[in-house]
């Protein structure tokens, strides 16, 4: 959870923030490692073709480090070159969850100031997805990482229905808590299948005219609030979530919409 | 005497196995009361039924579920359906057919026409028996004459979701070095109760295990065998809802390793624990009559509970599994038990741990080859460190004389291996093999040293918990989350509704046949 | 040394000559890797960045699977993407070094048959480079490799001058010892030292009057015979290379040159 | 009695050692009778003069070559140029400027007036040597104060040719754990006859090492330092035709580390060995001094000799550097001799052998820091593999428990390390260390086994070849191309001219200021 910006933070000497390049040992030298294989048999030809798609790529003078024949027609190459692209880092704008980190106490301070009820929770790993640990790690009685998880939290009533879950079941539940947050977990990503389950959650949710009164957010090691954002999700936690960031950001953003 | 590098105190190895011993007579006790659907589904494919549906459904779901089916459960479907085959005259497939449209009736029949059947079932299984121990010739063969390599064998997984795309990986793996190969399955195939036909192009995470992807994978690697001057074994999954029918086809196509652990099921996949314990007898009985190789689930257990507390969970099931498996036939050259300790690579004397543990598993089960692993959960986006990670468990894995080492892949925490990764893995894997050969032979652990410690630490609470699952049965122990911090319930769980009773009358002469192949005594 | 062309292998299924991809672990997949650091410090911007540098390269769906902060306004990342680019194969065409690959015996028969005298090569490791393993594998002796070095071959008579030697003196002794070839090793490549070196040889021989009577060959691990052609040598040679590659290569050059 | 994890006979450690005495003793007779003109300007250095000409040659080296100073070589500078300052009444700076521009001459003062400049030329040299104690101290509180990490320390090199870009590399490596940051020198500043003056933005393969840059580095580290809570130690190189100049600006400029040995010289750069021993003997002088560590070459033998066949040549040559230094008034601590065995990591048993050899250093040396390197001869352009084997290092590194330990990058085949090279390998290099411990304490070698047969056949091996080069001499052993398959002469290679015999009437007094402080009787 890196949330603080660092555009104005200081750069190496030499660095100008409109043109930023690689750098391996000599400022905008450019220098890039990359690995590939090939569907074509090692040998000269194999070789050029590496160094031409690297060449492709934008890498000045590409340069092989390593080539292995793998056999049955595949080579593999390890290069090293120079990348011409530049990047004008003062350009970048990145949406951010919008929040302070808090911790466990300041947390329930806070919500026990602004609510007078339990906040409802539900938590679910979707699909066939049956990694359980990061869902838990948010969850559990016993937390991650130093961190209590949202179980331990007074203020917070709170459903973990576990891994495998249908979206259907998951939004019966919803409906039935009356959740006022959602938190859906997706490990397993091959084919994009986390982002059409997600995708599909919302649909649903928003087909049963639930969605304005949910807070929905999702997690996982390769989601980022970005991919949460377009995926119609309120917020996105990625790879190193602790629980009392997600804790505090339901407090946080409650308490916002409240007063919008 | 026995010796240990470990010094370790073999009578409490012996305690801890005779209450292992209880806990599996136990187990077997309650499986061989029951059948399943997959059980009977299992029993009717060694019968010779093939095929599926237009919807890609396999005959023997739909003999299984057709009402007369499920009616017979608690009966056993393998005698009525071959009193049936007798009947019409026609083949077991399309009498299945015929069967699953509803234009013959399946009834137990009694009497004379029951002896009849039986016979006539035993005689409908002999071609799928006689293929099984063709395989297994076939294998001790090749294994004769080309060897397979030095050990610990390096075992690598396929994960595309295409076979084909297996194939191609798989032959680069063998070149670089890769001993078994292990076709991943598709996320959740566990939660299928059938088993899809053909060969497959799309899953998630793994491919498809059906019959026709074994054999496309087997023939490859025959090949790939003999271009490489030596056996490589295949692995794939006899696990989930269709555990008996998976170790069957496993056995028939001549698959050489095959995860095969209930316990993984009703912990990770929660499959109701009645079903699968039940199912995995049958399997077990399979897998002995195959003579291939179980690879059991203990190495999951610490990516959900704490490896610093709960390696003594591990050492209890792997014993509770070898109990389980020797009685279903199986020889400890056939138990691939599961070991995965999930340390923390940047604890202090992690690696002093890890090979304590590698240690202690080696010599419990002296005659049973290890699956070892490094931990996966430690894995990050780093592949660099990643890689390093992975080193530290070649190196274990030689210096403890493993005999199966699934290599970990520096892309682990990310992506199913590309090909490359694989290629890497082995290549590390062979040159610390190489570098480090005598290694084991050359060190011994310092008396009252950590490692020594360590290891009788751990042995200790293995015998504690073993005793305590002993008093109050393994169902309980599952219940209370012994292993793996997961709780689950004796009714709770998928496939309980595909579990039945035998009843008085209950028949499977194919499972008596397996027993008989297994050397277990038949019911 | 593969010096063979392997354009017309067999091509794994699914594979198109004409467009040519990295590969993962589905055909086209486009699948690379790269690592990279860049001068900013670490953060959601810094992460950003990486992420279209990636994208200007031409990777499709760049995914961070790792970063670190390197501290004092540096951070590192390890990327994969999916490279668009495609590359046609049947069009490349790689110069080779235009010869039969032949052991020793099968040299020195050749040799015997072919010159009455025996041929004379000086070899040096050259500037300030002293790395003189690579110049000893091919001259000394003992060889390198299981293959004997140029020293061992009664038909040639050969002058090793070790390392650190200016191009000056090596003309020198081009020059009185009236060589046939000269072999020209170079390890150290900063700051492309080895091609200054290299081309500065070239113009020296042609200044003096004694280049169409030597063969001119270079080598070391970053050298490649294209390399080689455009500094104006007649042949590079690259990592791995054996003794008997080079003795068949001047054997067969020089035989080749009366001809012509 | 000592204990040897490896059984080592010690006596035939006291053998070898006796016999190493003796070369050593020859080899210093010989250099004490010989001055040089890199002695000479080291001495002109210490008594202060600084600075260089339009050309960026410095006064030290116009002193030294001018027509008097050549013909005054045999008889010592620094009292003419003293007695040259007291007539004159300029500073030493302006002396030597006056001198290089021939409006003032030096000659040998006698009598009264020899007593006087040697007097003189201790004033000048004064500063230089305050500021070297000041340096040792300001070392030592600030170890005190801040320890420098757990062992072994983990060394890096930076090599990017400009000494700012350089000082980002070293912050980022002290973030990432580095505990010795090493400034790889551009590439044959061995043979440049001079020191470069001022900051340098422009070298090869590493960055010309110059006074300023020496000052530059180290102000970057000591801020580091306190923003890390832990001392980093700077190395750099006394090495080459300038070794003895380089030596003390090493000890005035708080280097905690350099790399000096004659030997590498004589062997890698065809330095002429009259020079570079001679040269090294007043290096030494300044190096104990300066109480900085110093590291040998060792370890670069075995990439141009067969590893296989040529470990004992290491351990002699070792033997010979400690004897040599003993009498240059190091202490044990500050010999970091040089150890890295470029075994390939693909030959069976490597580790073991390996590891018998750093364990073999360790009992041979028990009180030095030796520097343990991996082999960087069987790198490749592959990274991920070569990131694999120096995990092999990491790991023996640990299990011997060495004092220093030079880390190999991944990238080593191809380039002189990235930012993240050095990051990624002392994320591996930490994290081994954690891991393992206290392996080293808990493992035992067994009797009869690979490790120790190895450890005692290289011995044995030693002891015979120090037995052979007491009888010939050092000089006639290197003829023979014993280190380093590496043949020099005598009377060939660089710098002889510069070499003189002292003349009867030989005084410095600098050396004797040096040979007192470093315990050293002088002459
Ligand atoms: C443990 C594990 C398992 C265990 C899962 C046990 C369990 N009950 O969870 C077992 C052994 C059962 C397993 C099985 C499989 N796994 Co698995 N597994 C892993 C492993 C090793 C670790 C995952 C983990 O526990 N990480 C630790 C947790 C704490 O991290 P996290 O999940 O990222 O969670 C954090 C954040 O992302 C975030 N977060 C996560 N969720 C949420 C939700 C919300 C709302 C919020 C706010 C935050 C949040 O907060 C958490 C704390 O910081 C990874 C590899 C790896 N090293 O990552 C593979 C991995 C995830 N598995 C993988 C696969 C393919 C499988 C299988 C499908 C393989 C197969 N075909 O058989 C099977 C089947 C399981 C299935 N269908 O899901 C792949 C996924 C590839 C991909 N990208 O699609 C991986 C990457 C391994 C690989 N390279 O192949 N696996
Ligand atoms: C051994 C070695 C040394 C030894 C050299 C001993 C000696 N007498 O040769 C010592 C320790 C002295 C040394 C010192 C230095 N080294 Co050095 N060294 C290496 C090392 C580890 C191995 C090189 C080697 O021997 N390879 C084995 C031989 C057989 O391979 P090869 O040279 O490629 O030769 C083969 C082919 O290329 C070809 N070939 C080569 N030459 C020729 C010529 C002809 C005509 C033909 C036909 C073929 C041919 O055939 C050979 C056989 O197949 C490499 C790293 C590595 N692992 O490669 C660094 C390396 C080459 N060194 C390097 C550096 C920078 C230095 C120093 C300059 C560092 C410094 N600043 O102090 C010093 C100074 C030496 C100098 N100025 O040259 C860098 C070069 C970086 C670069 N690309 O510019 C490297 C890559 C290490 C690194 N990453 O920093 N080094
Ligand atoms: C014993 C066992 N069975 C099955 C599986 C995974 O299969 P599935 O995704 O079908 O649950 C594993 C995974 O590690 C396992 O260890
Ligand atoms: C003792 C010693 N001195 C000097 C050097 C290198 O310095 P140069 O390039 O100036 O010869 C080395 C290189 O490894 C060395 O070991």
């Amino acid at each position: 959870m890196n949330m603080e910006s660092t555009k104005n933070a200081v750069f190496p000497k030499g660095v100008d923030p409109t043109r930023i390049k690689p750098y391996g040992d000599t400022m905008n030298d450019g220098q890039v490692q990359l690995s590939f294989s090939l569907p074509v048999p090692m040998g000269p030809e194999a070789r050029e073709a590496a160094r031409r798609i690297a060449g492709r790529m934008g890498l000045k003078e590409p340069s092989i480090y390593h080539e292995t024949d793998l056999g049955h027609g595949f080579s593999y190459f390890i290069v090293y070159g120079k990348c011409t692209h530049t990047i004008d880092f003062s350009a970048i704008v990145v949406p951010k969850i919008d929040m302070e980190v808090m911790g466990f106490h300041e947390i329930e301070h806070f919500m026990e100031k602004h609510f007078d009820r339990r906040i409802r929770v539900v938590g679910a790993c979707t699909g066939s997805d049956a990694h359980t640990v990061g869902i838990d790690a948010i969850m559990d009685m016993k937390g991650y990482n130093g961190e209590y998880g949202l179980e331990r939290y007074p203020t917070f009533e709170t459903i973990n229905m576990g891994s495998q879950v249908s979206n259907e079941t998951l939004l019966a539940r919803i409906v039935e808590f009356k959740a006022d947050a959602v938190l859906v977990s997706q490990v397993v990503t091959q084919k994009d299948v986390h982002l059409s389950n997600l995708a599909e959650l919302v649909d649903m949710v928003e087909a049963q005219g639930v969605r304005q009164d949910l807070l929905m957010i999702c997690g996982g090691p390769r989601i980022s609030h970005e991919v949460a954002l377009e995926l119609g999700f309120d917020a996105g936690f990625g790879p190193g979530t602790k629980p009392n960031h997600v804790a505090g950001y339901i407090a946080q953003e409650l308490v916002r919409r409240r007063r919008s | 005497m026995k010796t240990s590098k470990l010094g370790l105190d073999f009578e409490k190895v012996d305690a801890a196995r005779a209450a292992a011993s209880e806990i599996a007579a136990s187990v077997m006790d309650f499986a061989a009361k029951r059948t399943t659907t997959s059980v009977e589904r299992a029993t009717l494919r060694m019968m010779g039924v093939e095929g599926a549906d237009a919807e890609g459904v396999h005959w023997v779901n739909r003999v299984v579920d057709s009402p007369t089916g499920r009616d017979l459960l608690a009966h056993g479907l393998s005698v009525p359906f071959a009193d049936a085959v007798a009947r019409t005259g026609m083949d077991a497939s399309e009498t299945a057919r015929a069967v699953a449209a509803g234009s013959v009736e399946m009834a137990m029949p009694s009497g004379e026409a029951l002896e009849h059947a039986v016979a006539a079932a035993e005689d409908l299984a002999a071609d799928s028996f006689r293929r099984i121990r063709t395989q297994r010739s076939r294998r001790q063969e090749s294994l004769a004459e080309l060897g397979e390599g030095e050990r610990p064998l390096l075992y690598v997984i396929v994960a595309t979701g295409n076979i084909f795309e297996d194939v191609d990986q798989a032959r680069v793996a063998a070149k670089a070095g890769a001993q078994v190969i292990a076709v991943i399955r598709s996320t959740a195939q566990s939660l299928l109760d059938y088993i899809p036909e053909g060969p497959t192009t799309e899953g998630f995470g793994g491919t498809f295990a059906t019959q026709a992807n074994f054999r496309i994978m087997r023939d490859a690697l025959d090949e790939v065998s003999r271009e490489e001057g030596r056996y490589i074994r295949l692995c794939n999954y006899a696990s989930g809802l269709c555990m008996p029918e998976m170790s069957c086809l496993g056995a028939m196509e001549r698959l050489d390793v095959m995860l095969n652990d209930a316990l993984y099921g009703i912990l990770f996949r929660n499959i109701n624990m009645q079903r699968t314990l039940t199912d995995q007898r049958f399997a077990r009985l399979a897998a002995a009559a195959g003579g291939f190789i179980i690879n059991t689930g203990e190495d999951n257990y610490l990516t959900t509970a704490d490896a610093a507390k709960s390696e003594h969970t591990v050492l209890a099931s792997d014993l509770i599994n070898e109990q389980i498996a020797l009685r279903c036939g199986l020889q400890p050259e056939q138990l691939g038990l599961g070991h995965a300790m999930q340390m923390n690579p940047w604890s202090e004397d992690m690696f002093l741990k890890e090979v304590a543990m590698a240690q202690l598993v080696r010599e419990v089960f002296p005659g049973c080859p290890i699956k070892y692993m490094p931990p996966t959960k430690y894995m990050t986006g780093n592949i660099f460190r990643g890689h390093v990670q992975d080193a530290l468990f070649n190196m274990a894995a030689v210096m403890t004389d493993q005999g199966i080492h699934l290599l970990g892949m520096m892309t682990e925490a990310m992506h199913t291996p590309h090909i490359h990764d694989r290629y890497l893995a082995l290549e590390s894997g062979a040159m610390i093999r190489q570098a480090a050969r005598h290694l084991g032979d050359e060190i011994e652990f310092k008396e009252g040293g950590i490692v020594r410690g360590y290891a009788a630490e751990v042995l200790e609470n293995t015998c504690a918990l073993l005793e305590q699952i002993r008093r109050e049965g393994l169902f309980d122990a599952i219940s209370r989350g012994v292993f793996a911090d997961v709780r689950r319930h004796m009714d709770s769980g998928r496939g309980l509704d595909g579990v039945a009773l035998r009843a008085d009358d209950y028949r499977n002469p194919v499972e008596s046949m397996l027993s008989l192949m297994a050397g277990v005594k038949g019911e």
